[in-house]
């Protein structure tokens, strides 16, 4: 099996982990993750105002020249994923904005691709059932707080990846790699996003309300889809330690990271040198390297 | 030859300013068939309808026009004075030279006006040269009414029926009448409580003696029409006899076995076999087959044993029971919304997360606890309440787009009924707007919020978790722009009102209408409330649309008195207004059928001697059809015409052009 | 699979259907005398089977002997009847109209890769070029509703605009004025001679009275005048709108060449639109014009 | 003889003959409205009442036609007001397919008008009757479909 891959341009430079274990991890279940010929910036967000067609032409390129190579298209970033899905079915449904936006991309291009998140490709494309067997080194006795975001779940009519208000997608995938998901209330909740830039304070809160209701109910890792929030998470936790007494940061990777890791693959490829906060000391404890 | 007759009206100077009546009389006596013709000032006056019955005689008429206002008029009053005279009403028609003519073209000169006149009177003149005699339909009624229902609006349509001395058969799904309102603890606005007043109803109807019970019991089939309706009721096995058991109790006294309570929401448990609560009417049990083991698998068996009158029989079977009615009152009522469809809410997975109608339960001095509020997870007081309003109602995405109208309400309620059971508890509100339209309801309300001390947040809660053993809501209060959460025992949801599973299939057994919501639709929103569409069948309650008790009282009451009105003469006559399908060129395509909008139109055949079917047919059954036409129009092959407005009617008119 | 292993496979079937009794009437196609045409076959002996043929001249929808129109063929016993995808269409629409019950047919759908209608340009090869619209657009070349199907998959995909000359006529005139519409359809109705061929050969005109015998009153005038001609063609269009499935037939019967095609093909168009409705294809589905959607949408109700 | 030639002879124009089918319940008594408000209008128009507009089979508006209507107006109850609770949706689907077809045969559509007047839109009716009325006063009278009638078949090709 060989699936169309959009990489985006976070997972080409800061979190270069999350790809090479994507790819390390797909090859290891059997499946090519085949990046596309071309590609550029998805644009980072979905506009907010209806009317901003302008907003929605680096996504429709992107979609455009990915239909030349298949029928579907998968992604491991969530902002990616949201953007270009969100994209996608506006060209789909809206026959106006899909004039224009062709007009202006000089392509002709009608909303035909299936846009699937890794995730989604491990629960349709490979069974989960089959990841599990698969594992060479499972997590046993890891407590990880499966940490979903916003943009991989909302809005829920657009993006449809997993019920959004009680999703566990994610939950299934470690139960499958031998860890064990804690439930915390606040995994569904908001980083603070792209706020990092102006409000670091606001960040600062928003993460720390994640990790403290991870850490609270016992997780001792949190793993993420999205480079955002991976960003913001690691970046806030000195500050969020100093804040809140009682709290103690723990590592946060990406799930195919982990995945990765479960799947057998060599440690030093998994990327987890770009980490702030080492997830060694945890694996050597748990016995798992 | 016909012999026509027409009579040009004067109406004073309305039409006379405008028409030259006399030549239009004089123009029209030309016309072939026309065999008398004249003006006068009031065709509609004594004299003017004297003048009509005795030229019909004198000139021996067969047909009769009146060439003056509006058929809506006076159609009526011409086709009466025909009749008196000997032809058939269905043989007068009237030419609208007023409304349509003299009144709007009164800047024209008289010439135009006459020969628009001339012009209307000869297509109506063609026209009723293909008029066919007809006879009005009359149709028996029997006088007898099915309600469906049992709850509030359900008693309250058959108690007046009953009343107004016509036999009733109240039909209701669950062991015992009541319905939801049984459920409640205490009425808004005026704080009694709800069983006190239902349950003298209750009783009431049980002891009437043109009210016969049929609890337990669902309908199955419906057929035929008003005045004449059949209909197969399904009596569902109790496995105890009704007419000799006492309601002593004896065997859920000893029943050993216990499962959850519908009627109790889950919050606790009864035995399996049963009443509903104590006050059920009728006061008789009914065995919880399914969980039962004597009947699964033959163990057991002590209810009978201590069974005085030795009523139980655990071999009894369902029974189909086949009534005539004359009319049927709806009055299916509602439930809620599942409230496992909002899991920001963590309904089902917090335990102390109940909906409203739980919390009446809770409320309610004949609930599981005694009327304390006490929360389901471990049996505390809660010290700080959250009730979310609108979950699920006003809300398109994931729930209704209506508003379910009585929560703002009995949520204003449950934070009194909260404050006066717990000393220095503190109760919030999440809600959108606070809608308490009706008598005494704002006042209501606000006594919630200054007697009560209820602290009502506007905004909407975005999650609500668990955390050591409280549950936590975080929402928006939109008033101060802030974010809160809020630490709770307990959370309240006040879940909308959707129709009940199963409207749909009942609505098509019946043969009315129903909105995206199953609601079922009345026949006019404004005028006809309590109507459907189809005639001789009325709707009461919630089976409608979200409304409270006063209000579906009084729709029971409104659709009781429709049926005694209906009930009050032995035939009801109707217009022959209604299609007649030509057998023999009938495709059998049931194009008509399909398009029908009352259903009236049935797959017929036709047998040879034998008594084996030859063909299929369509035929139109008389007490359905209202006469729409869309039919005719459907039909290919032209083999379904329209009586009063057949294809040759409409024919010769365009003819006459 | 070619033609003759198709026709091998067919005999074979309809003997052993009429040997066990499950069917009494084969109703296919076989060659004229001369064996320049294919015409419209009866088999109701088993050992006849091998006059049933199939090639790209087998042009006849034979679902209209399906239909009250042919009772002495109904008084026969159940049919099998052999059809290719776009005959089985009007099997569907017969079907949903209760004129023919699904299990009182068998139908032995034939996989097809076009038809010939003119058989002088048959030169034992089926180029597109002597081709018909609707083969070329043809989504059924695989039967879609059938109990036996004969013939190896097609891998033919229709493009998705149409193509062909018919829908390039009605784009012609859909872009003249109303007048030289109007000229053309009075040019073309004029030579009607109100033979009803048209009439006869629809499997989906299958009244048991056509309403141009319905004379009290005589909506539709008899005579062969142009005002006449044109209500004719007018009424037959409407009482198709919505049902037709351009199989074609009208026009090929018209011994007077009027384009049919055009007009019906332009009203599956406009269903097609309006109600997003094809015919034929479900027999579930009742067909548009009897019934309605409340959302139905228009901008020519003032 | 019809009074239409008449009533040109007075006026000195030509006056357009139009027919109107429009359902009992709200059109026609829409027209009644007009009459007793004692509004004004053309007076081209010659009503045919119907039950309701599912009746109306599109042969009666070819009918009108051919008996020289120069214009043909349908009316009835606006979508979801229909006394019969689905008539005018009924017709309004058959209209959908008859006007295109209509169209197609390449019918002025200037002189075939669909409409919902309700039974207290008299000003609408009034309005509508005179915007059609001069519409087709402007075109003339309908000698394309008049003619037909004389017009010998032509001998197939």
């Amino acid at each position: 099996m060989k699936i169309p891959y959009y990489p985006g341009c976070t997972l080409n430079t800061v979190a270069k982990g999350l790809d090479t274990s994507a790819r390390g991890a797909a090859e290891a279940l059997g499946f090519e993750m085949a990046e596309l010929s071309q590609w550029n910036c998805c644009g980072a967000t979905f506009p907010l105002s209806t009317d901003n067609v302008m907003g929605l032409a680096a996504p429709a390129k992107v979609l455009s020249g990915a239909r030349k190579e298949g029928d579907t298209l998968t992604t491991l970033c969530s902002v990616c994923y949201n953007v270009l899905k969100r994209t996608n079915k506006v060209i789909k449904d809206n026959r106006e904005k899909r004039a224009v936006l062709n007009g202006f991309i000089e392509e002709d291009y009608d909303g035909s691709l299936n846009i699937l998140h890794y995730l989604e490709v491990l629960r349709d494309k490979v069974g989960f059932a089959k990841v599990k067997e698969a594992v060479k080194r499972p997590l046993k006795g890891v407590k990880v707080g499966a940490y979903y975001g916003c943009m991989l779940l909302r809005p829920f009519e657009d993006i449809g990846i997993d019920n959004a208000e009680r999703p566990t997608i994610f939950e299934d995938l470690l139960k499958a790699l031998g860890a064990t998901p804690v439930e915390f209330p606040d995994k569904i909740e908001c980083c603070g996003a792209h706020l990092a830039m102006n409000n670091e304070a606001v960040v600062t809160k928003l993460s720390g309300n994640v990790m403290a209701s991870a850490t609270g109910v016992g997780a001792e890792l949190i793993v993420t889809t999205c480079p955002l929030c991976q960003y913001n998470l690691e970046k806030s936790a000195p500050k969020v330690s100093q804040e809140r007494p009682g709290f103690g940061a723990v590592p946060v990777v990406y799930f195919t990271q982990i995945l990765g890791l479960a799947l057998g693959q060599d440690v030093a490829s998994l990327g987890f040198d770009k980490s702030v906060i080492d997830i060694m000391p945890l694996l050597k404890n748990k016995e798992i390297i | 030859m016909p012999r026509i007759g027409v009579f040009v009206c004067q109406c004073g100077n309305n039409i006379a300013a405008t028409v030259d009546t006399k030549k239009v009389a004089e123009d029209m006596a030309k016309v072939p068939g026309v065999v008398y013709t004249c003006d006068y000032k009031f065709m509609c006056s004594s004299p003017g309808q004297e003048m009509l019955k005795q030229a019909i005689k004198e000139q021996r008429l067969d047909g009769i026009i009146v060439s003056a206002c509006s058929p809506h008029m006076h159609e009526k009053t011409f086709r009466k004075a025909s009749e008196a005279a000997g032809i058939n009403p269905y043989r007068c028609e009237v030419t609208n030279i007023r409304e349509q003519c003299s009144w709007v073209h009164h800047d024209q000169t008289k010439r135009v006006g006459t020969i628009k006149s001339n012009d209307l009177t000869r297509m109506t003149i063609e026209r009723l040269k293909k008029n066919s005699p007809l006879t009005r339909i009359k149709i028996p009624v029997k006088k007898k009414a099915l309600v469906i229902g049992g709850g509030i609006a359900g008693i309250q349509a058959a108690l007046d029926i009953a009343e107004g001395g016509r036999e009733v058969i109240l039909v209701e799904k669950e062991p015992s009448i009541g319905g939801n309102m049984a459920r409640l603890s205490e009425t808004f606005p005026t704080m009694d409580c709800s069983q006190c007043i239902l349950t003298p109803k209750m009783v009431e109807a049980e002891l009437h003696e043109n009210i016969k019970l049929y609890t337990y019991s669902e309908v199955e089939k419906v057929d035929g029409y008003i005045g004449n309706f059949t209909v197969q009721i399904r009596r569902k096995s109790k496995y105890v006899d009704e007419d000799r058991c006492t309601g002593c109790g004896e065997c859920i006294e000893k029943c050993p076995f216990k499962t959850d309570s519908q009627f109790e929401l889950g919050l606790t448990k009864r035995k399996v076999i049963y009443t509903p609560f104590p006050q059920s009417v009728p006061n008789v049990p009914v065995i919880d087959a399914p969980n039962c083991p004597k009947i699964q698998k033959d163990k057991c068996g002590a209810c009978a044993i201590v069974c005085g009158p030795k009523c139980i029989d655990f071999k009894m079977e369902d029974k189909i029971v086949t009534e005539e009615f004359g009319a049927i009152v709806v009055a299916t009522g509602y439930q809620l919304m599942p409230n496992e469809r909002f899991d920001e809410y963590g309904y089902g997975r917090i335990k102390d997360v109940i909906n409203g109608m739980q919390f009446e339960r809770l409320a309610s001095s004949s609930g599981p606890t005694g009327g304390e509020i006490r929360r389901p997870s471990d049996g505390k007081v809660p010290k700080s309440i959250v009730f979310i309003q609108c979950v699920g109602s006003r809300d398109e995405k994931k729930g209704v787009s209506y508003c379910s109208k009585v929560c703002c309400m009995y949520t204003a309620k449950h934070t009194m009924l909260y404050s006066h059971k717990v000393h220095g508890g503190q109760s919030y509100v999440f809600y959108m707007d606070i809608r308490s339209g009706g008598k005494r309801y704002e006042e209501f309300t606000r006594k919630a919020i200054e007697k009560d001390n209820a602290m009502y947040l506007r905004g909407r809660v975005s999650r609500v978790y668990e955390k050591d053993g409280k549950v936590m809501v975080q929402g928006a209060d939109t008033l101060s722009g802030t974010q809160v959460e809020i630490e709770a025992d307990m959370v309240v949801l006040a879940t909308a009102i959707v129709s009940r599973d199963g409207a749909d299939t009942l609505a098509q057994r019946l043969g009315i209408g129903y909105d995206k919501y199953k609601f079922y639709n009345e026949y006019h929103p404004k005028l006809k409330p309590v109507e459907t569409v189809t005639a001789g069948i009325y709707l009461a309650g919630t089976c409608m649309g979200p409304m409270d008790i006063p209000e579906s009282v009084a729709q029971g009451s409104a659709a009781a008195s429709k049926v005694l009105a209906l009930f009050s003469s032995d035939e009801m006559a109707r217009e022959p207004i209604t299609s007649v399908v030509n057998k023999v060129t009938c495709n059998a395509c049931w194009d008509c059928v399909t398009a029908c909008p009352y259903s009236a139109i049935e797959r017929d055949t036709i047998k040879n001697r034998q008594g084996e079917v030859v063909r299929w047919v369509a035929k139109v059954n008389d007490g359905v059809c209202q006469g729409c036409g869309v039919c005719v129009a459907a039909c290919r092959s032209k083999s379904i015409d329209l009586k009063g407005y057949t294809d040759e009617q409409v024919f010769a008119a365009i003819n006459a052009f | 699979m070619t033609d003759k292993d198709m026709e091998k496979t067919l005999r074979e079937k309809a003997r052993e259907l009429l040997t066990s009794g499950e069917v009494k009437v084969v109703i296919g196609w076989g060659w004229n005398r001369a064996r320049t045409k294919t015409t419209p076959i009866f088999i109701t002996n088993p050992d006849e089977t091998d006059r049933l043929i199939f090639n790209p001249l087998c042009v006849n929808n034979l679902s209209v002997y399906l239909t009250r129109k042919f009772k002495d063929i109904q008084a026969l016993g159940r049919p099998a009847i052999v059809a290719k995808g776009c005959d089985i269409k009007n099997i569907v629409v017969l079907i949903t109209e209760a004129q023919v019950k699904r299990q009182d047919v068998f139908i032995i759908g034939m996989v097809c890769e076009g038809m010939v209608y003119r058989q002088e340009l048959w030169k034992g090869e089926l180029t597109p070029e002597i081709m018909p619209t609707k083969c070329h657009n043809c989504d059924v070349r695989n039967p879609h509703v059938a109990d036996f199907v004969i013939g190896g998959r097609s891998a033919f995909t229709p493009p998705e605009a149409p193509v062909g000359m018919v829908f390039e006529k009605i784009k012609a005139l859909d872009g003249q004025a109303p007048s030289e519409r109007w000229n053309f359809w009075i040019n073309e109705f004029s030579r009607c001679i109100k033979c009803y061929a048209c009439r006869q050969v629809c499997s989906l005109c299958f009244c048991e009275r056509c309403i141009t015998e319905k004379n009290m009153p005589q909506w539709i005038e008899t005579s062969a005048h142009q005002r006449g001609n044109l209500s004719w063609n007018l009424t037959r269009a409407m009482h198709l709108v919505g049902r037709c499935t351009f199989c074609g037939e009208c026009e090929r019967a018209c011994p007077v060449n009027i384009p049919l095609n055009l007009l019906n093909q332009k009203m599956i168009g406009v269903v097609k639109d309006a109600f997003d409705f094809r015919s034929g294809y479900d027999e579930k589905t009742h067909p548009p014009m009897i019934v309605f959607s409340p959302d139905d949408k228009e901008n020519f109700i003032k | 003889m019809s009074g239409h030639e008449e009533q040109s002879g007075t006026t000195g124009g030509y006056e357009p003959k139009i027919m109107a089918f429009v359902c009992n319940w709200c059109t026609y008594a829409g027209a009644d409205l007009a009459g007793t408000s004692r509004m004004e209008y053309r007076p081209n128009v010659r009503i045919i009442k119907l039950p309701c507009t599912g009746r109306i089979d599109p042969l009666f508006i070819i009918k009108a036609f051919e008996n020289g209507a120069d214009g043909v107006l349908v009316s009835g109850c606006h979508p979801g007001d229909c006394h019969y609770t689905t008539g005018n949706y009924h017709a309004r689907r058959r209209w959908i397919g008859f006007k295109h077809l209509m169209e197609f045969t390449g019918i002025d559509m200037r002189r075939l008008h669909f409409s919902w007047v309700s039974a207290s839109e008299a000003i609408k009716w009034v309005d509508l009757i005179n915007n059609v009325t001069d519409e087709i006063k402007k075109l003339g009278p309908f000698m394309e479909y008049r003619g037909l009638k004389d017009a010998p078949p032509q001998a197939a090709e």
